[in-house]
């Protein structure tokens, strides 16, 4: 009874899975073929793998470059947001007023305008500022659409520690910043975490400003895709490698903070 | 040394050009190339964005027909003044034409193109079809018909995919061999017409019947892959095409191709469009020296010499000079060269519909409005194909959105 | 400084939050109250509410409307049905329960374009992909899908993509789910369907409305997908808000409908929202 | 045969034996209090007993039917939780109807058995708030509530008074007591705390290590302790435990007679403070605790004895002894307990205060 | 002066009125136990001697200095939670340090105060851990070791042992008691606990709805309670006051003057039983609740007094009553407490049981 329970369990959990990976699977085998063998019919699971594809795309794009422009700007938007939000988020959980519940939502509000409404007005904004086709405008305009979400991740974090330990250290003569380095980073380490991990997740796949704030030099991966988006011939391994080629890298950090990314991903919801 | 930004779409001649950037850069050492290659709606919308608002992120952008005269006429271009090398008048006039205004030339074509049918010999062949050089509209159903076979091919495959530079581009020069127009001389839309009613049934019909599944999503480079495995028996398309399905490294069929011009139904006027990619330089840009010497560069007769020794006779850019066609080791290659000087000849946007029209273009209106009404119409024709809309619902809320835009646009109250 | 301090903390946030939204919103505004095309700028003269008009009476208005709410509602109600369910899958131990989580959560970390592309191209293409194969091999005719049922696939793109997320919010609050509670009821006589119902599902109930808060926020403005796959058709049969007004502002390239547009999705959203935090605004802070 | 019986029961968590072959019977109506330090088994005991915890070896009868396999949910006990385990979701009218509803027994029937449950537990205010808005005290009821409302045929507690402060937690003692008092229902109770035990209890099981020590009435345990160890676990302060090398004076006097390596046991309340020099041993004041009623006086042996052995004496009255003071300390030899050397019982006390017939 | 010094202390939450003006002056070295039920204001007191809650009104001086305003970080006061408070992701050294760390204390002091104050809570063997790995006890006294390695001018402890179970919580009660010796550092202590309040203070602090209603030793409290709401809060089983009216037999003799309204209370020591018909009070025994040492006799008043009036008697002798059993009662007048109608106290014990001279 209990080892058929935990059979069908592995069996649909593993089953479940499989399907829904499937395709990502399905484009990483697709990577390694022939233009020809990606379109073969019936598909083929087994074949030589060939690199060729992503030989091409880094001949007609270079990936490093636009690699390390979404380093850039995902790590770094990352590290700004976190730096103003923190406080904000801070401030709201061991503050609280009547006013932090409307803030919150006021902020949350302002993500919910589509982006592309705002297109004319942001361009001309950066183009004003002089910063299009800059690492800078993209990292703000990531930091600051990132912001609303990474200040409620980090308010429900910090507010799951719990107050004395905040007194006790005030006690203890911590002042406000002795208090914030030794006790709440620490102890919010893990919504610290998770929520910088979020905002890295959706830096990295943001397409819409990137692609419309860059031209050459600061172009991201996202950007790398959009010259692969219409068919032209055969270039299903095409897409396929450069697909991987810019996903693999958040992909693979996310499969390692996945831990992480799971304990710290409460939103409050630990009483 | 001068960067210079070139905006261009994924085609692959465009690909080929940015290969070749060594070359370029080797001839003129203190000018590097950095390459934004973006597939074409987006190409289209981040171009009209950035020169519009002055933005300034290009130095060299790839445009078409359509945006030129306007883009010109609104002083958004730098006049292209190339060095007597160059050689202006070796441009195709009907090229040169659509690329100037007042004379003035504002932008190079890259490549150009009309459109001609394209068709497997060798299933005509085994159906018993001929076509003469230029087939009617019913000619080539009945072919469609007879080699129709699917899974394995389909009898034709036409644009379905919607906007205007998409399915409206076929629709438009089957339309306008129906006798159809867009607006007539006092500017209103003319959807509803007969003409329109009586191509675009045929068109739907056709697909419907033998066209591959997911017409209604198929544009250019679909097809083109759908082609090259030897799914299509047939396809009226732009004659660039010719260049890549009669490739064997990319085609499958590429021995099997013929080509004839593009059909016709009531009359042979407009049956064929004109279009070129043609790269041109926003008036904003601060290296415009540069930028003339790499569109010269470019869309020289040497440019063509340079694909031709590396890539071969047959993969160069093609619809844009006389010389091309003039050389006899590209006719000998490129089996479609003399269907495609022929098709380009005799497309001619001033005078393309068989009613008087008062806009210029063969496939499009070249007036700011047209795109919203290319893709609002465009769309009504693709749910016509996916079966979603009737032909006459189709056409119906297509002459009302572009009704919409024209009084928008204030053409008329 | 006891009133000062946590106000100087909030300030960097509330302030650029504060210009990034007015600033882009005043100029939407009066974007939206003069005729601005960018194919002819210049002439930005005031037509008052025309371009909002023009906007309501698009003929896929009212279409892109119905699809923005078909599209939230089903897919939320996807990840959430389905991310409940495998979260409760892998919370209990089984072999290789680590591998698991990490293959599902996998699909969250593609961007959008890339998994728009994926689908269109190697799953959903009717004569190449992968369900095309699978429905030849089963002796069916395969399914085009992006045109027979575009607005579903773009669902099934978009919850592919959301569904990890869910999952990955709901295993952690499974996590604190208290066991002597589920033993409580076990003694009550409350068998595994029953635990669900009375306790697992309103131990979810804070989840539940966080996810919704976000996806909501997400997908209000879902376009990339549409953009990529089926370009908002057949016809207006997958075309959203946020769509229209893309397509307004970047094909048609007209900038004051688009704004036009815009506002009012700030308007649908904003009620969408105020109608959310009436339901579940309890559980959000 | 008696109404629930566990018959060589066991319980191993891995290599770990838990639970060692526990023997019980209880009676219909019993209280039955399980005692035992910290890690010693009460728990998992209970646990077995209320089907959450599987039995490994040895079999459960609960009214002449064997249910050592079957699920919890069928064995119609009810439980309180240490940690209350309340539905934190619904209210407390829910909380407590829980089980009904899930039996499908009848609204009308439902209302009234909540009803008269909150009557009883003084809930009837607060049916419809939720276990959040109340106090720990008032949550600890419900808790009670809920399993009382099903009637079950054994109540189980484990602990439910712990998170309780102290005064609650005597108010709600009696208010259990009072409960069993009316309901006469078979009970087991899990708790370390000994005025619990003592005033609860029909019979008290101690538990170590997974055994049982002892079984037997509160003050069966009190008096007659079997070894050393229950001896030194029921009573606060505890049993003064001391090596018979340690009371020269007293062990092995003919009134007193000590196994060789043995101990003596002295209540508290045994050891009667004297002037110095008086009585048979004479130590110094160490610490006095005035609790009002009662005092307790720390004395540290002097010459004679051991060094560093200590002595807990009580007494009624209060004293003047300061820390430092010397005193003397009379015994009575019939008061004390004896253990021999692996501390089990060898002469339980034949006499002292506690003993000493009463006035009445 | 006094050390600390506490004048007309006010504290509003909102409408809250939650301490009415507090006067307190405590002197170096005392240790000061604050009692009262719960919410009246024991712990924002303490808070506002710590400096964690503002103080609205009065002032606060330490050591001649006035420290109303100061921020609690530079107070140089040290506070143990009531919930430790530990910092969860530091060590126990880490924890225990972090004071002397902020303060840019010499590593090698920092060492050795650390290992001194884990000596004296026997922590030696614990420092490396994190508080998650320590049980309770050893948590609580970690708690207590930040505290005492800085050696701060006043202890503050809210309620530090109500997490821990009885036996660990008689344990650390001693071991607070003697650090307090050995430290001999002002110490303020929150509790609820009978046994604390008694054993550790030099004073107790009497706490009721933001007001102190006495503040005197343990025993005064217990033997002279400024009125009857701190005679019932101090002993338990809590004091028997009944109305004057419900003792006609007593009350209103000349041993037993009582005004007009006025009350009248009993320790329950000083009730004692008699055989049915003997003794001034007449009754039945209710519960009788055997704790070993002692027993209470829950006795309900008979005929001659007003319906429903109870007695709880203690006695250390065991008993033979059940409940039902008719008994009698004595009661001493001189051992009664008379209050008046405002419940004030009119007359204190004069002798009684627990005043009897004692034994030594
Ligand atoms: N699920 C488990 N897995 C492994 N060991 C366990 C488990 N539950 C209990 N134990 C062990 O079994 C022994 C008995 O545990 P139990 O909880 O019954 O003690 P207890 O008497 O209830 O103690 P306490 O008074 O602290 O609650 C302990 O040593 C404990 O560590
Ligand atoms: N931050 C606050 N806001 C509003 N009211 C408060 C606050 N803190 C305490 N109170 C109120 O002030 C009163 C005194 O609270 P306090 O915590 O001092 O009580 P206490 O004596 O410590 O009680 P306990 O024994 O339950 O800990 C209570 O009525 C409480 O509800
Ligand atoms: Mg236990
Ligand atoms: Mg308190």
């Amino acid at each position: 009874m209990k080892n058929l329970t935990l059979l069908l369990r592995t069996v649909a959990a593993w089953g479940v899975t499989l399907v829904l990976v499937f395709p990502l699977i399905w484009l990483v085998l697709t990577a390694f073929k022939t233009e020809q063998q990606a379109i073969a019919i019936p598909p083929q699971l087994f074949f030589e793998p060939t690199l060729h594809s992503f030989a091409e795309v880094n001949e007609r794009s270079d990936y490093l470059h636009f690699a390390i422009n979404s380093v850039i700007t995902s790590v770094v938007s990352t590290v700004l947001g976190l730096a103003i939000a923190a406080p904000a988020a801070y401030s709201m959980a061991f503050f609280r007023t009547r006013r932090t519940r409307d803030i919150l939502m006021w902020m949350l509000s302002t993500k919910m305008m589509p982006a592309v409404g705002a297109l004319v007005p942001v361009y001309v904004m950066a183009q004003t500022a002089g910063l299009l086709d800059s690492l800078l405008a993209l990292i703000v305009v990531f930091t600051l659409s990132n912001l609303p979400i990474m200040v409620w991740m980090l308010y429900s974090g910090f507010k799951d520690i719990p107050g004395d330990i905040l007194e006790a250290a005030r006690m203890d003569g911590a002042g406000i910043w002795g208090e914030f380095k030794h006790v709440i980073r620490p102890l919010a380490m893990g919504s610290l975490a998770s929520t910088g991990l979020l905002c890295l997740v959706m830096s990295w796949n943001e397409a819409f400003w990137s692609l419309n704030l860059s031209s050459s030099k600061a172009g991201t991966l996202a950007t790398l895709i959009a010259s692969y988006s219409s068919p032209e011939g055969l270039f299903w391994a095409k897409l396929s490698a450069a697909s991987l080629m810019a996903i693999a890298p958040i992909v693979v950090v996310g499969w390692f903070s996945q831990k992480q990314l799971v304990q710290g991903l409460t939103f409050g919801a630990v009483k | 040394a001068t960067e210079l930004v070139i905006a261009t779409v994924n085609n692959g001649h465009m690909i080929e050009m940015q290969k070749l950037t060594p070359q370029f850069e080797k001839a003129y050492p203190d000018i590097k190339l950095k390459w934004v290659t973006l597939e074409e709606g987006m190409l289209r919308s981040r171009v009209t964005t950035d020169i519009a608002t002055k933005g300034g992120q290009f130095d060299v952008m790839t445009i078409g027909m359509y945006e030129t005269p306007i883009w010109a006429k609104k002083g958004w271009l730098k006049e292209l003044t190339p060095t007597a090398g160059y050689d202006v008048d070796d441009l195709l006039p009907a090229m040169r034409n659509g690329l100037s205004v007042d004379g003035k030339l504002y932008a190079a074509p890259f490549y150009g193109e009309s459109s001609m049918l394209m068709y497997r010999k060798d299933l005509t062949d085994k159906a018993g079809v001929t076509f003469p050089e230029r087939p009617t509209w019913e000619q080539v159903r009945d072919a469609a018909a007879k080699i129709h076979n699917p899974p394995n091919v389909y009898g034709i495959c036409l644009r379905g995919k919607p906007g205007w530079g998409d399915n409206m581009a076929f629709l438009s020069t089957m339309a306008n061999s129906f006798g159809a127009q867009w607006f007539d001389m006092s500017w209103k839309p003319q959807l509803e017409t007969k003409p329109w009613k009586d191509a675009v049934t045929f068109y739907v019909d056709l697909l419907k019947k033998y066209g591959p599944p997911g017409s209604s999503a198929n544009s250019f480079n679909e097809i083109l892959a759908l082609y090259n495995e030897g799914k299509c028996g047939m396809w009226v398309d732009a004659t660039i095409a010719a260049s890549f399905i009669t490739d064997p490294k990319q085609s499958k069929v590429a021995d099997k191709v013929a080509f004839a011009q593009g059909p016709y139904a009531v009359t042979e006027k407009g049956a064929n469009w004109l279009w070129a990619w043609a790269l041109a330089i926003p008036a904003g840009t601060k290296n415009a020296d540069a930028a003339q010497k790499f569109i010269a560069w470019a869309t020289s007769k040497d440019y063509i010499n340079l694909v031709a020794k590396e890539k071969g006779w047959a993969a160069v850019p093609t619809g844009t000079r006389k010389s091309t066609y003039a050389n006899p080791e590209f006719m000998k290659a490129a089996v479609f060269a003399a269907a495609e000087k022929k098709a380009i000849d005799s497309a001619n946007p001033n005078d393309s519909t068989l009613p008087k029209s008062p806009y210029v273009g063969v496939q499009f209106a070249a007036i700011p409005e047209f795109q919203a009404i290319g893709i609002a119409v465009g769309q009504q024709m693709s749910a016509a194909v996916a079966g979603k809309t009737s032909v006459d619902q189709a056409l119906k809320t297509s002459q009302a959105a572009a009704d919409r835009e024209m009084r928008k646009g204030g053409y008329y109250k | 400084m006891n009133r000062l301090l946590p106000r100087a903390l909030m300030a960097p946030a509330v302030a650029t939050l504060f210009l990034w939204m007015i600033v882009p919103l005043l100029m939407t505004l009066y974007f939206s109250a003069v005729r601005y095309n960018l194919m002819q700028p210049g002439d930005k003269t005031f037509i008052g509410l025309e371009n909002f008009h023009y906007f309501v009476t698009d003929p896929d208005f009212g279409a892109s409307v119905v699809n923005t709410l078909l599209l939230l509602g089903s897919v939320i109600a996807i990840t959430v049905v389905l991310g409940v369910a495998l979260a409760l899958l892998v919370n209990e131990p089984f072999p290789g329960r680590g591998i698991v989580r990490v293959l599902l959560i996998s699909p969250f970390f593609v961007m959008p374009t890339a998994n728009a592309l994926l689908w269109k191209h190697m799953m959903m293409n009717p004569v190449y992909g992968v369900l095309a194969q699978v429905a030849l091999f089963f002796g069916l005719q395969p399914v085009d899908w992006l045109t027979e049922h575009p607005l579903l696939s773009i669902i099934l793109m978009v919850a592919w993509q959301w569904l990890p997320f869910a999952c990955l919010i709901f295993i952690t609050s499974l996590q604190s789910l208290d066991r002597d509670q589920m033993e409580a009821a076990g003694m009550d006589g409350a068998n595994a369907l029953q635990k669900f119902w009375y306790l697992t599902l309103p131990h979810l109930a804070r989840p539940i409305a966080v996810v919704v808060m976000i996806e909501m926020i997400f997908l209000m403005s879902v376009f990339a997908e549409i953009f990529t796959t089926t370009g908002g058709g057949p016809g207006n049969e997958s075309t959203n808000v946020a769509f229209l007004i893309f397509k307004q502002a970047l094909m048609n390239f007209d900038v004051g409908v688009a704004s036009a547009g815009a506002l009012f999705a700030v308007l649908l959203a904003n009620i969408a929202a105020v109608f959310l935090i009436r339901l579940i605004g309890k559980n959000l802070d | 045969m008696s109404f629930l019986q566990l018959k060589g029961v066991e319980k191993y968590f891995g290599e770990l034996r838990a639970i060692k072959g526990v023997n019980l019977s209880i009676e219909k109506g019993e209280f039955i209090v399980f005692v035992g330090p910290s890690g010693c088994g009460k728990s998992t005991l209970l646990r077995m007993i209320a089907g959450l915890t599987e039995i490994d070896a040895g079999s459960l009868q609960l009214d002449g039917r064997d249910i050592t396999k079957l699920p919890s949910s069928k064995r119609d006990l009810a439980m309180v939780f240490q940690s209350y385990a309340l539905y934190p979701h619904m209210s407390v009218f829910d909380n407590m109807s829980f089980a009904l509803r899930l039996a499908n027994v009848d609204k009308a029937v439902i209302q009234e058995k909540v009803t008269r449950a909150a009557q009883i537990l003084n809930l009837t205010n607060y049916l419809q708030r939720t276990p959040k808005e109340l106090s720990g005290g008032q949550r600890q009821r419900v808790a009670i509530g809920r399993a009382i409302v099903r009637a079950p045929k054994v109540f189980l507690f484990d602990e439910p008074l712990s998170n309780l402060d102290a005064a609650l937690r005597g108010q709600t003692r009696v208010e259990i007591a009072q409960l069993h008092r009316e309901l006469g229902a078979t009970t087991i109770y899990v708790t370390h705390d000994q005025v619990e035990a003592m005033t609860l209890a029909d019979r008290v099981v101690v538990l170590r290590d997974g055994q049982i020590e002892q079984v037997g009435s509160p003050l069966e345990l009190y008096d007659r302790p079997a070894n050393q160890f229950v001896a030194q676990f029921i009573g606060t302060p505890q049993m003064n435990v001391l090596p018979a090398s340690q009371l020269p004076q007293l062990a092995g006097t003919p009134q007193l007679p000590v196994p060789a390596g043995g101990f003596v046991g002295l209540r508290p309340e045994d050891v009667q403070l004297q002037p110095a020099g008086q009585g048979q041993l004479q130590g110094t004041v160490a610490l006095v605790e005035a609790l009002g009623a009662e005092t307790l006086i720390h004395v540290a042996l002097g010459a004679g004895t051991a060094n560093g052995a200590k002595l807990i004496a009580r007494q009624s009255a209060r004293t003047t002894l300061h820390p430092g003071s010397a005193v003397g300390l009379s015994i009575d030899p019939m008061a004390a307990h004896v253990f021999d050397d692996q501390g089990r019982l060898a002469r339980p006390a034949q006499g002292g205060a506690a003993l000493a017939s009463a006035a009445v």
